[in-house]
């Protein structure tokens, strides 16, 4: 953390106090359920990180205890289904990824209605300011469900320095990825040319992105549609690549593998979460030869993955008014700003914009091409990872063993999509 | 003779041979973890590996500073030392009636939580500590652990207590103890080292045992091990502190192996021999 | 009414040694019972993707039988299972033989020698992990530098259950030889003299003299093992979680992952009661073996 | 000190009946001895008496007071084990006085016959002692010392002396039997060993399948056996049986028909009972000189004990043994001609091994 990020923590939070003190004053107290308990379930990310770090003005602002309980993801989740199967009020918000597990949470229901909360926000709270399709990602049967918290999206991480000593340009296209893979390859043996996700349940979250990208779908007419040409296309191009210029082992490959590699300096493309950029720059070796981009279009253009974290209400929960002032405050301008300068992509284009934001971007040049490429995604970006179905999780177990059987060469193409196909029809068709 | 004696003296000369080989392959990868604990994060993961660094204990100041670590670490104190406690106040007596009366199903009984892969405990418990509220409390982690240490418990005494001849608890009778008295003045005492071994054990697998904590503990009392997995999360694995954390969290199950190896071996075996 | 004062005494004592055995009773069952029946009702309920919850019957058990996961997590469970076993039965008896032999061996290093399994297992997969990743991990550089050809480990369909199999080996080899050392410390030595007297090699000696004397005692090991092996969890939820593909999906993982990331509590309920039952049936079926080879 | 009386005892484990019906009165002060092979009730009966057993059926008396269903503790009785059954964790001091802390003996007293049953028993160097630190000859010495600090109403030994080696089996046998005179108090011995019944005993309690055999004095069990079981297992070596039968006014070896010699008396018996079976015991047999008759046997086997010899040779399809002066040496294969003593023979029923009256 360099000096400078520092005097923008001190300086921020009387900042912000002055702001909100404004804000809650005639119309919306704050103090309403002063003395009353909520407990987080939080993911052990650097968005529920950065969060964290304002516990304490929350807890002055509303005179309410914050009980946080924090796990690693898949810890989070288990937690979460023995706690929704006991219909328990224990948790009463928890963070969410709308993309994956929405419309399962949603019809199991497990989130509380959001949207007659919206309306009981704080004068300042801009809730349109939110982003829209974040909101809609968020949105089942028409109740929303979450609110957003970031943006974040896979983003292709590259070594300006390597790339010019073999002589490749950054990639434009997809078909570029594939030269400039394989020129690297030829160029320096010791580096790994391409390495992305591999690891089973992981693959949707970058390979999605290059599907929408070729123009590919994951359903048509109410069916699978990995072996239409253009799934096939996809699943050859990113096992392909995996194989081929991936590293040993790229099927148990996920973030912190891959941010590993990249980071001792032992792979050159990296098409990654955008929320690795502090993991990948850990240590200082990469932060000079790094640049960033989104994935590079394919036929059907750029259309990157992506996501966003969401906070939501548990519907078991007692106290969801209480509750409520929690994600409000969470997901408000300020604090969203605040998360943002620890390098938390904010969901409101208007943070994005902020002076004091832009300021911190523009402190190196990598922040600078991660925001870029971060407004491409909260431009253009879809928010389908997987199936867009109830078993959402269960339909990226499937599309991660197409792909892994392809890496693996245990398939062929024709075999690996029809497999797929066929095992998701059934899960499409369960209701 | 002569040639006894070098058959001798090469036999002598392979097992240590062999003894080295075994040693090396048990103790190198703890080893490397120990050292990589000791180097800055992102060399963790550098590769070639480093053997030569300059070693610094950042790590261990990352991990106290960002994690609570000392809280989980009392924690699980708490939690070991409260299961294997109540491991023993109730396999205690239970494996001497069972030595006694060779009545064996309630040892038996305790066993067979063991068969049951860990997972199934999860949700029904879940449910059980939230009808009386106790999720979050040490005493629901107590007693899920106490499941874990009860059996090891009565498992290592059973062979203890069934070794000590019938006639001394007869004795104790005619000179006039009741049963409970002879538990707490003859048997008690006699298996001293029975009951050290038991309760290392139970505190090893009990220290070790994760799973159960994840849905019962929450974030004030957590376990260490249950907690270790919050050092890989996305956007901020820390080889360096997660190996730092894996070192803490192996220490006191290795300190106390250490401590005891020489009644473990005769105090396990004696169990797996016998039981 | 003799009879009567006669039942008395035994009654009392009776009454007593129950009294002394009824904490961990009343706590076992206290503890126990409920998780079994709500497990049992579990498994007769459909939570499938909707979340609603339907009575199906057995339904959920007939679909374990057309469920290929099932089948393949079986095969895995088992092919991991035998491979482990016979892997730490072999060399849990060899280094048992090695450490016995080995007599004037300070107790410090002993214990060293039996440090792995005191090892929580989350940290033991946490530390292979490192250790065995293909491009970073130190394994494969020491591959390397000796001349041999890198390996995927656990990266690789095929080489994934023998890796796995290698790091539970070494972490439950040296409690497999503990045992087995106790074993070897109580048999009587003048069995020994008496060998030695009718002219048996060493060879000969362990053949037929010191590995049928220690069989009660490997087979008790391989029942504390079994119990674990069958149920493979820790390992793998750290490094592979099942993968690459499905290759390393045992019946415990799997029945884990559809409850808590499919969220279809009523089939994992069914998964895991048929583990349990295959460990029960593995239990049973060694202690017969045990008391076959007993002497 | 009491009488202790057992009434119609029934012992049953399960199916299995160790005592089928059984009454033994022991006055106070006696010292009695159960003899009788293994596996005949007698360590059972012993264990029944201190209250580690309990009965089945029947009742049991310690002076006036009905034990049945009375817990050992409660008996006030002392046991010595037959492997002494010391608490290894206590020192010799404490194992003695444990007994009296648990009833509250004031510690002085404690302190009193903790000294005296040491000074008694000549253990007084080892109070302070575990027991792994002493030879098992002072084991079985604390062993006692603990029954002794009790003055307890009855001592039951448990074959107190079979893991001591021969001779100090014999000085200890003698030492029991002085302090039971010292002591006076009423001692149960259970023993298979019949030298140490013999030795012992005011009475000896011969034991089979749960049932009394003989109760009474050494030397009436010695010398009027009431059955062929008493008479076999009693005196070492053994009697020697031999069926005979009445044929043509004599009594004749069943298995030859030649005669066997019987006094008048047994005569009359014989007569009356047809056939029987005739026990001598080896010291009954006189070799006789070439002036009285007797029967003329083949020396099989000659065993010179320093004391007297032992003579084998087969009569009447039976092996059986003879023991003589030890100045007499055959050789193996002389013939020597032997007869009984007067008034030293035995007949028994065949079918019921009861003694012919």
């Amino acid at each position: 953390m360099t000096a400078k990020t520092l005097m923008a923590h001190v300086a921020i939070p009387i900042l912000a106090a002055a702001t909100l003190s404004q804000a809650h004053g005639a119309d919306f107290n704050w103090k309403k359920f002063q003395g009353k308990t909520i407990t987080f379930l939080a993911n052990s990310n650097p968005i529920s990180q950065a969060l964290l770090t304002q516990k304490a003005d929350f807890e002055k602002l509303t005179g309410m205890t914050l009980k946080v309980d924090t796990y690693q993801e898949q810890q989070m989740r288990q937690r979460l289904v023995t706690v929704m199967n006991a219909h328990s009020d224990e948790v009463d918000v928890f963070m969410t990824l709308p993309s994956r597990e929405g419309e399962q949470f949603a019809a199991a229901g497990w989130y509380a209605d959001l949207t007659p909360m919206t309306k009981n926000v704080a004068g300042n709270y801009d809730f349109a300011g939110l982003s829209q399709a974040l909101l809609k990602a968020g949105t089942f049967n028409g109740k929303l469900t979450s609110m957003p918290m970031n943006i974040e999206g896979p983003i292709l991480y590259y070594r300006t320095d390597i790339l010019k000593k073999c002589g490749v340009e950054v990639p434009k296209t997809i078909k570029d990825v594939q030269a400039a893979a394989k020129k690297l390859k030829a160029c320096d043996s010791s580096i790994t040319p391409f390495v992305s996700r591999g690891l089973k349940p992981a693959v949707a979250y970058t390979f999605s992105n290059m599907l929408h990208n070729i123009g590919g779908s994951y359903m048509a007419n109410g069916k699978s549609n990995l072996c239409s040409p253009k799934g096939k296309e996809a699943l050859e191009t990113y096992s392909g690549l995996l194989r081929d210029y991936g590293p040993p082992g790229v099927v148990n490959y996920s973030f912190p593998q891959i941010s590993a590699l990249y980071r001792s300096g032992r792979s050159a493309l990296s098409f990654e979460s955008s929320n690795e950029l502090r993991t990948v720059m850990d240590g200082g070796a990469r932060l000079k030869d790094t640049g960033l981009a989104p994935f590079p279009a394919g036929e059907a253009g750029q259309v990157p993955t992506a996501i966003g974290w969401g906070l939501t209400i548990s519907a078991h929960s007692k106290q969801q008014e209480a509750a409520w002032y929690f994600v409000q405050w969470a997901t408000s301008p300020e604090i969203q700003k605040r998360m943002a300068l620890q390098g938390i992509a904010p969901p409101r284009p208007a943070v994005a914009k902020d002076p004091e934001y832009r300021k911190w971007i523009d402190e190196a040049p990598v922040r600078k091409e991660w925001q870029a490429a971060l407004d491409v995604l909260a431009t253009k970006g879809s928010s389908e990872v997987g199936y867009p179905i109830v078993a959402n999780p269960q339909s990226r177990e499937f599309i991660g063993q197409a792909v892994q059987d392809l890496i693996l060469k245990q398939k062929t193409v024709d075999q690996a999509c029809a497999d797929a196909d066929k095992a998701l029809d059934a899960l499409i068709a369960q209701k | 003779m002569s040639d006894a004696q070098t058959t001798d003296r090469w036999i002598r000369w392979l097992n240590t041979l062999q003894l080295v080989v075994a040693g090396i392959i048990i103790l190198t990868p703890t080893a490397w973890m120990v050292m990589s604990s000791f180097k800055p994060s992102f060399e963790v993961t550098a590769y070639p590996p480093t053997v030569i660094f300059s070693p610094t204990i950042q790590n261990y100041i990352e991990l106290t500073k960002t994690t609570p670590f000392f809280n989980y670490a009392i924690n699980s104190l708490i939690v070991t030392v409260g299961s294997t406690s109540l491991g023993l106040l109730f396999g205690i007596p239970a494996a001497f009636a069972v030595s006694w009366t060779r009545i064996s199903w309630p040892a038996i009984l305790t066993l067979a939580a063991r068969m049951a892969p860990g997972t199934l405990f999860l949700l029904p418990w879940y449910v059980m500590f939230r009808q009386v509220d106790l999720i979050g409390s040490y005493t629901a982690l107590i007693l899920s652990h106490a499941v874990i240490t009860l059996p090891i418990v009565i498992w290592v005494l059973l062979p203890s207590f069934d070794s000590i001849p019938r006639s001394v608890f007869e004795a104790a009778q005619v000179d006039g103890c009741s049963v409970t008295r002879i538990l707490w003045r003859i048997a008690i005492p006699l298996v001293g080292s029975g009951i050290a071994v038991s309760a290392i054990l139970a505190f090893v697998f009990s220290w070790n045992y994760f799973l159960f904590a994840l849905v019962l503990s929450n974030g004030d009392t957590k376990t260490l091990i249950a907690a270790a997995f919050n050092f890989v999360g996305e956007g901020s694995t820390q080889w360096g502190a997660l190996m730092a954390a894996a070192t803490l969290i192996a220490l006191p199950p290795l300190l106390l192996a250490t401590l005891v190896q020489r009644w473990l071996v005769a105090g396990l075996t004696l169990g797996a021999v016998k039981g | 009414m003799s009879q009567a004062t006669a039942t008395l005494t035994q009654d009392r004592q009776r009454l007593e040694l129950s009294a002394l055995s009824a904490p961990a009773v009343i706590f076992t069952v206290g503890m126990i019972a409920f998780p079994v029946v709500y497990t049992v009702w579990l498994g007769f309920q459909s939570f499938s993707s909707t979340g609603k919850q339907s009575f199906v019957g057995l339904a959920n058990y007939s679909k374990l039988l057309t469920d290929y996961e099932f089948w393949h997590g079986l095969w895995v469970t088992i092919a991991l299972y035998v491979l482990s076993l016979v892997l730490q039965l072999v060399l849990g008896v060899w280094l048992a033989l090695v450490l016995f032999h080995a007599k004037r061996l300070h107790g410090l290093v002993r214990s060293l020698f039996i440090s792995p399994f005191m090892m929580p297992p989350v940290v033991a997969g946490m530390m292979w992990l490192v250790i065995l990743d293909p491009s970073l991990g130190a394994a494969n550089y020491i591959l390397q530098s000796i001349g041999l050809p890198p390996s995927d480990w656990l990266a690789s369909p095929t080489l994934v259950i023998p890796t796995i199999a290698l790091v539970d080996t070494w972490q439950w080899t040296p409690y497999v030889a503990l045992i087995v050392l106790g074993g070897l410390q109580s048999l009587p030595p003048s069995v020994y003299e008496a060998a030695q007297i009718d002219g048996a090699s060493p060879l000969k000696t362990f053949q037929r003299i010191t590995l049928p004397l220690l069989l009660p005692t490997i087979v008790t090991a391989a029942i504390l093992r079994s119990v674990d092996l069958l149920r493979f969890f820790d390992i793998i939820y750290i490094t592979t979680q099942g993968g690459p593909g499905n290759a390393s999906n045992t019946l415990n993982i799997y029945g884990f992952r559809v409850g808590f990331e499919f969220f279809n509590i009523g089939y994992a309920s069914a998964l895991m009661l048929t583990l349990t039952a295959i460990v029960f049936g593995a239990v049973l079926a060694f202690n017969r073996l045990r008391g076959a080879v007993a002497w | 000190m009491a009488s202790i009386s057992i009434r119609n005892l029934v012992k049953r484990y399960g199916n299995l009946t160790v005592i089928p019906d059984l009454d033994l009165e022991i006055a106070d002060h006696e010292f009695v001895v159960f003899v009788g092979p293994s596996g005949c009730g007698k360590s059972t009966l012993l264990r029944i008496i201190a209250g580690l057993e309990p009965i089945t059926s029947g009742e049991l008396f310690i002076g006036d007071r009905r034990v049945n269903g009375i817990p050992a503790a409660q008996r006030d009785i002392a046991m010595v084990f037959q492997d002494y059954a010391l608490y290894p964790h206590m020192r010799v001091y404490d194992n003695m006085s444990f007994a009296l802390e648990l009833r509250g003996v004031p510690k002085a007293e404690i302190d009193k016959r903790v000294k005296r049953a040491a000074a008694l028993l000549h253990i007084e160097p080892y109070l302070d002692r575990k027991p792994k630190e002493l030879s098992g000859g002072q084991r079985q010495r604390v062993a006692m010392g603990r029954a002794i600090v009790r003055n307890p109403k009855a001592f039951l030994f448990d074959e107190p002396l079979s893991n001591l080696d021969a001779k100090l089996r014999g000085q200890v046998r003698a030492e029991i039997k002085a302090l039971s005179q010292e002591l006076k108090t009423t001692m149960v011995f259970v023993t298979h060993d019949q030298i140490e019944a013999m030795t012992m005993a005011d009475r000896i309690v011969v034991l089979q399948n749960g049932m009394v055999q003989q109760y009474d004095t050494p030397e009436t069990v010695y010398e009027r056996p009431s059955n062929q079981f008493v008479a076999g297992f009693i005196g070492s070596p053994a009697m020697n049986f031999f069926p005979v039968e009445w044929r043509g006014e004599q009594a004749v070896f069943a298995q030859d028909g030649s005669a066997a010699l019987i006094d008048a008396e047994n005569a009359v018996l014989m007569r009356r009972a047809g056939k029987a079976v005739l026990g001598i015991r080896p010291e009954h047999f006189v070799v006789a000189d070439g002036a009285t008759n007797g029967t003329t046997v083949t020396v099989k086997l000659v065993e010179p004990l320093g004391s007297d010899t032992l003579i084998h040779f087969d009569l009447a399809g039976a092996s059986a043994i003879a023991r003589v002066e030890p100045s007499l040496r055959p050789k193996v294969g002389d013939r020597i001609t032997l007869r009984s003593q007067p008034g030293r023979i035995h007949l028994f029923e065949p079918e019921s091994g009861k003694v012919l009256r």
